[in-house]
């Protein structure tokens, strides 16, 4: 059964992939990329990935494709017929793909135990980790302990990526408060979606209740500070398309974002330093208590909540970013 | 003979999944480098680099394994360090996407286009007004 | 005790300072000064690393504690504590540097957002050289990379921005041939750690598997490193990022990115399996001779001195590549020296023209017709530079063609010489029209008059054009351990 | 009875997919999106039951708020009239 759910995962993603090939509508482009990310998610748990596929489906079905909706909103949503040749890129891809085919008949087979990724580093993260770190996650462990500098230099990317984003994109900035009695004259006029908008509010306490379950159960089930940072800027993603960019700079002001994005990596790199100071390697948190197990509950902790503060304040802001791009003048459309 | 059909059979069961792994790395490739509309390049990156992530996993796939994370009735646990590293690797890839949009809405407000071939033949206009 | 903590404070104090640099978004200045004192003290850090790696060998820090392979690993050797030292060096120089040139190319706004990128792209590229596991290199490389497409992106004209996607492009798909690279070493091996890695790829040099990951991770590099022919992105990344980043990358990124190379070819997969089971100098030789010729006629070509830099830039990496092709300890010295002596002839040559643009507003060769009476000093560093590309005897640049050319005699390969001396003469001739326009041209009538640099600008100008001479003329110092890295390398024991 | 679900919801997510492909409007794309991502939350929940880790549910919920404001995106974006024009979409 496992086996069917996975061949027809397979070839599902396998249609998807050629219909973007074929297509010329962007619109519908970026639409099955969305299918293609929650296949993929989906393939990811039946290959018992379950955080990656937790992750997959956050970014790739979820903040990718609004971004790069709100970029079509721009660009328009046709891609124009080249000219241009497509012998060469068939040839390189052509070679590439028969290497790896070559490749694979040395390959060790898919699933077998007995593989060499299996036995060496790995034994020990499914064997010991859950009496040296203390968390039933064997992934949480290694993200966050064994491997805590892959993860430290993966929030500082998220952290870099917003640096870029803000020097392209300026985020606009909202109306004075002398224009807002006026602006909220126009916007009872106006009020364009009063159902999304109720559901939208219902909706928000339980989005971040739920970010904050998946912040804090991350070291139980599937989980953590990245996933969390993700949904919790889902809520706020969803409150902006249905109020309106104004209000939602009301709410979370610019300037409070980028400092929480800096404040998310300080937050991660003190613990480091910390953990310096207090006679350790870098990272290391066994000495931030007498208790090696306890001292690396307490470092994962505050360190999950380190990246889920930069994940989520850069979403935001990106997203701020691109809506003002897209839709300069929603503030007065309401 | 039959020995070599078997070979084949489940050699082929061994790898089905790589090879399906990699038509799908292939194409999102060939969406990088064969078309000309920035959009779709971007697109194509993430089809590819997703695929290269499902290669990832299923390296650390076992059969008869199951999540890892610890599970009373688990026999054995699948793989847990590919996961780890897939997960740093998608959020840099949601990072390089980001900026690369916002580098195509940039590009459309500089030339009003995002097709290559376009913005191509203005650079060239200008280098030579130069 | 900080003695014990300095291969990690080498790249978490610029890692850490970036976010600082950043929240000081309000005051450009302020950011400024904070990337400068980052730029000192890793510059600090990495000469101290030397020192010790020199007195009392190799040293590695496990981060987190856990030990290798469990755990991340830096490894500081006589080979990268050299690399580390040439790019904080120049971060040393550039940073000072790039206040007054980027008042002048970037937008107020943009500016400390500038600052914060540089920090990054300096702590990306400590990280890469120092990193001593396959798959935190790759997260570092990101990092470097992401700031890199910032800092390319608020050049002023808007070039920059296809020059930054079309880098973005092609970079993405270099990062992505490493993960596929280093995802197949992982499958055959079980391990991410370079050390560990090494000691397991000569059991399986028969297999396809480890074939195809050597080429992935090659390709990828190449990509990274602007290869011929995977170069096309650079030119215009470096002609239109703005002064002082054009000046960094080009003296910093690249030479990285050729350690990455040097590391994988001959630590990682080991000296037999890349050079008798792959033959991979059948590929580098043929391939940089041709980039050498090619790109050098190209630069010939160039109207904006920054873009003919960078084409010329594409021709000194083919010497590092040809280097490695000569598969000779000679021939390796050759290539890390040229590491040290590229970084420090490019990055006089771009921070002269960053000077000129600050003047002047571009760098095309008809707007600096007679500049040489009204910029003295600047263009007299950047002939200085220019003598040095070409290789004339007492700059670096001869030291390191010298050094070449005795490593093809050792191979007895004739031709390879003779391309080096005609790649010379082109060299010469690209030169000697930037010093034709500027010395014995007048100034147009309609041009405006200009003064000479500012001081700020200067002063790294020269410390660099200095440089070049000194240890052109004392090469004791770099060739020491430029030699000393690849003996190393070439004895199988690297690390 | 689970194996029988979750052949169900394969055909299903296929047919979906049809209409993906096809298209030809705007709105049977998106249409199709949102009854796929459907899908995939009850795939999800069918499959932790099939391998007897149904803990995974959590998953299931976030998909489904992933697919609800994804929707709520697409439908925002196309209300732009230089976006939404009348050529078929192909």
């Amino acid at each position: 059964m496992e086996l069917l759910v996975n061949i027809s995962l397979l070839f599902m993603l396998s249609l998807t992939v050629i219909a973007v090939v074929r297509l010329k509508s962007l619109f519908a482009i970026v639409m099955l990329f969305g299918i293609y990310s929650l296949l993929s998610a989906m393939i990811f748990i039946a290959l018992d990935a379950v955080d990656v596929a937790f992750t997959e489906a956050a970014v790739g079905a979820g903040i990718s494709t609004v971004l790069m909706l709100a970029t079509l909103v721009t660009t328009g949503r046709w891609e124009k017929k080249s000219s241009r040749s497509s012998f060469l890129p068939l040839l390189i891809v052509s070679i590439t793909g028969a290497a790896l085919v070559w490749g694979t008949l040395d390959m060790p087979e898919y699933g077998n135990p007995d593989n060499p990724a299996h036995h060496h580093v790995a034994d020990r993260y499914i064997e010991q980790s859950p009496e040296e770190i203390g968390i039933p996650n064997m992934v949480t462990s290694v993200l966050a302990s064994y491997r805590g500098f892959d993860t430290l230099g993966e929030v500082i990317v998220v952290f870099t990526a917003l640096i870029g984003v803000l020097s392209l994109l300026q985020v606009r900035t909202p109306p004075s408060v002398a224009e807002t009695p006026l602006r909220n004259e126009n916007r009872k006029l106006s009020r364009p979606y009063p159902v999304l908008q109720v559901v939208a509010l219902v909706m928000m306490p339980f989005i971040i209740l739920f970010a904050l379950y998946v912040q804090f159960h991350g070291d139980f089930g599937p989980g953590g500070g990245f996933q969390a940072g993700v949904i919790f800027a889902v809520a706020f993603i969803l409150y902006t398309l249905t109020y309106g960019l104004d209000d939602a700079l009301a709410l979370t002001p610019v300037s409070v974002l980028k400092a929480l994005a800096a404040g998310g990596v300080l937050i991660y790199g003190g613990t480091g330093v910390v953990s310096m100071l207090l006679g350790g390697n870098f990272l290391d948190y066994n000495v931030l208590s007498s208790n090696p197990v306890s001292g690396q509950h307490i470092g994962i902790i505050v360190i999950e909540l380190g990246v889920g503060i930069t994940v989520a304040s850069v979403l935001i802001c990106a997203f701020y970013a691109f809506m003002t791009r897209a839709l300069p003048d929603q503030g007065q459309k309401g | 003979m039959d020995s070599f059909f078997n070979e084949v059979i489940s050699g082929a069961l061994g790898r089905y999944n790589y090879w399906v792994v990699i038509f799908l790395m292939m194409s999102g490739f060939y969406v990088v480098i064969g078309s000309t509309n920035l959009v779709k390049k971007i697109v194509g990156l993430n089809i590819f680099q997703t695929s290269v992530f499902i290669l990832y996993i299923s390296i650390g796939k076992i059969n008869g394994g199951t999540a890892p994370i610890v599970w009373a009735n688990a026999e054995r646990y699948s793989n847990p360090l590919p996961h780890v590293l897939i997960l740093t690797a998608i959020v840099v890839g949601v990072a390089t996407t980001a900026l690369g949009l916002s580098l195509i809405m940039r590009i459309k407000h500089a030339y009003n286009t995002v097709e290559e071939d376009e913005i191509l033949a203005i650079s060239l206009e200008e280098d030579e007004d130069e | 005790m900080i003695a014990s903590h300095l291969p990690a404070l080498q790249v978490v104090v610029p890692l850490l300072g970036a976010p600082f640099c950043f929240l000081l978004w309000r005051s450009p200045r302020l950011s400024w000064l904070l990337a400068t004192l980052i730029s000192w003290l890793t510059f600090a850090i990495s000469i101290a690393l030397l020192v010790t790696v020199n007195n009392s060998g190799t040293i590695e820090y496990a981060f987190g504690g856990w030990q290798a392979p469990w755990g991340i690993e830096y490894v500081v050797d006589q080979l990268n504590a050299f690399v580390l030292l040439i790019v904080s060096g120049i971060a040393a120089v550039v940073f000072p540097y790039s206040w007054i040139s980027v008042q002048q190319e970037v937008e107020l706004r943009q500016q400390s957002l500038f600052f914060t990128s540089m920090v990054l792209c300096l702590a990306g590229l400590l990280g890469i050289t120092i990193a001593g596991d396959a798959f935190n290199l790759f997260v570092l490389l990101e990092i470097s990379s992401l700031s890199t497409y910032t800092m390319i992106s608020m050049g002023r004209d808007r070039r920059a921005l296809t020059a930054s996607f079309q880098y973005l492009i092609m970079g993405t798909i270099g990062a992505t041939f490493i993960i596929i690279g280093v995802g197949i070493l992982f499958m055959l091996t079980g391990s991410l750690n370079m050390q560990d890695l090494a000691q397991r790829i000569p059991e399986l040099d028969q297999s396809r598997a480890l074939h195809v990951a050597f080429g992935f991770l090659i390709t990828g590099i190449g990509l990274k490193l602007a290869m011929f022919p995977l170069h096309l992105w650079l030119p215009n990344a470096y002609a239109y990022a703005p002064s002082a980043a054009s000046a960094f990358i080009a003296s910093t990124a690249t030479k990285v990115a050729v350690y990455v190379m040097v590391r994988y070819l001959f630590s990682i997969f080991g000296v037999n399996f890349s050079f008798q089971t792959i033959h991979i100098q059948w590929l580098f030789v043929p391939v940089s001779l041709f980039a050498i010729l090619f790109t050098s006629i190209v630069a010939l070509f160039q109207r904006d001195i920054k873009r003919m830099l960078a084409y010329s830039s594409v021709a000194q990496i083919g010497y590092m590549l040809l280097g490695i092709g000569l598969f000779n300890v000679t021939g390796l010295t050759a290539t890390l020296l040229h590491l040290f002596n590229h970084a420090l002839m490019k990055g006089a040559l771009f921070l002269a023209m960053g000077a000129v643009c600050y003047r002047i507003g571009n760098t095309f060769i008809d707007s600096m017709q007679g500049l040489g009476k009204q910029m003295p000093w600047t263009m007299a560093a950047f002939v200085i530079g220019g003598l040095s590309i070409v290789g004339v005897p007492l700059t670096t640049g001869f030291i390191s063609k010298w050094v070449l050319i005795q490593a093809a005699v050792e191979r007895g390969w004739w031709p390879v010489i003779i391309v080096i001396v005609v790649a010379s003469l082109i060299a010469m001739m690209y030169i000697w029209r930037v010093i034709e326009a500027v010395y014995l041209q007048s100034r147009p009538e309609n041009a405006k008059n200009v003064s000479e640099a500012p001081l700020s600008l200067l002063i790294p100008v020269w410390i660099l054009a200095l440089a070049n001479l000194y240890f052109g003329a004392n090469a004791t110092l770099s060739s020491e351990l430029a030699g000393n890295a690849a003996a190393t390398l070439f004895s199988g024991t690297g690390f | 009875m689970f194996a029988t679900a979750t052949i169900a919801l394969l055909v299903i997510m296929c047919l979906a997919l049809v209409r993906a492909f096809r298209g030809p409007k705007i709105f049977d794309r998106i249409l199709a999106v949102n009854m796929f991502g459907t899908k995939t939350v009850l795939l999800i929940a069918v499959y932790g039951f099939l391998t007897g880790r149904p803990e995974f549910l959590d998953l299931g919920i976030f998909y489904a708020l992933i697919n609800f404001v994804g929707v709520i995106a697409a439908l925002k974006f196309i209300e732009r009239l230089e976006f939404y024009d009348e050529r078929e979409e192909r």
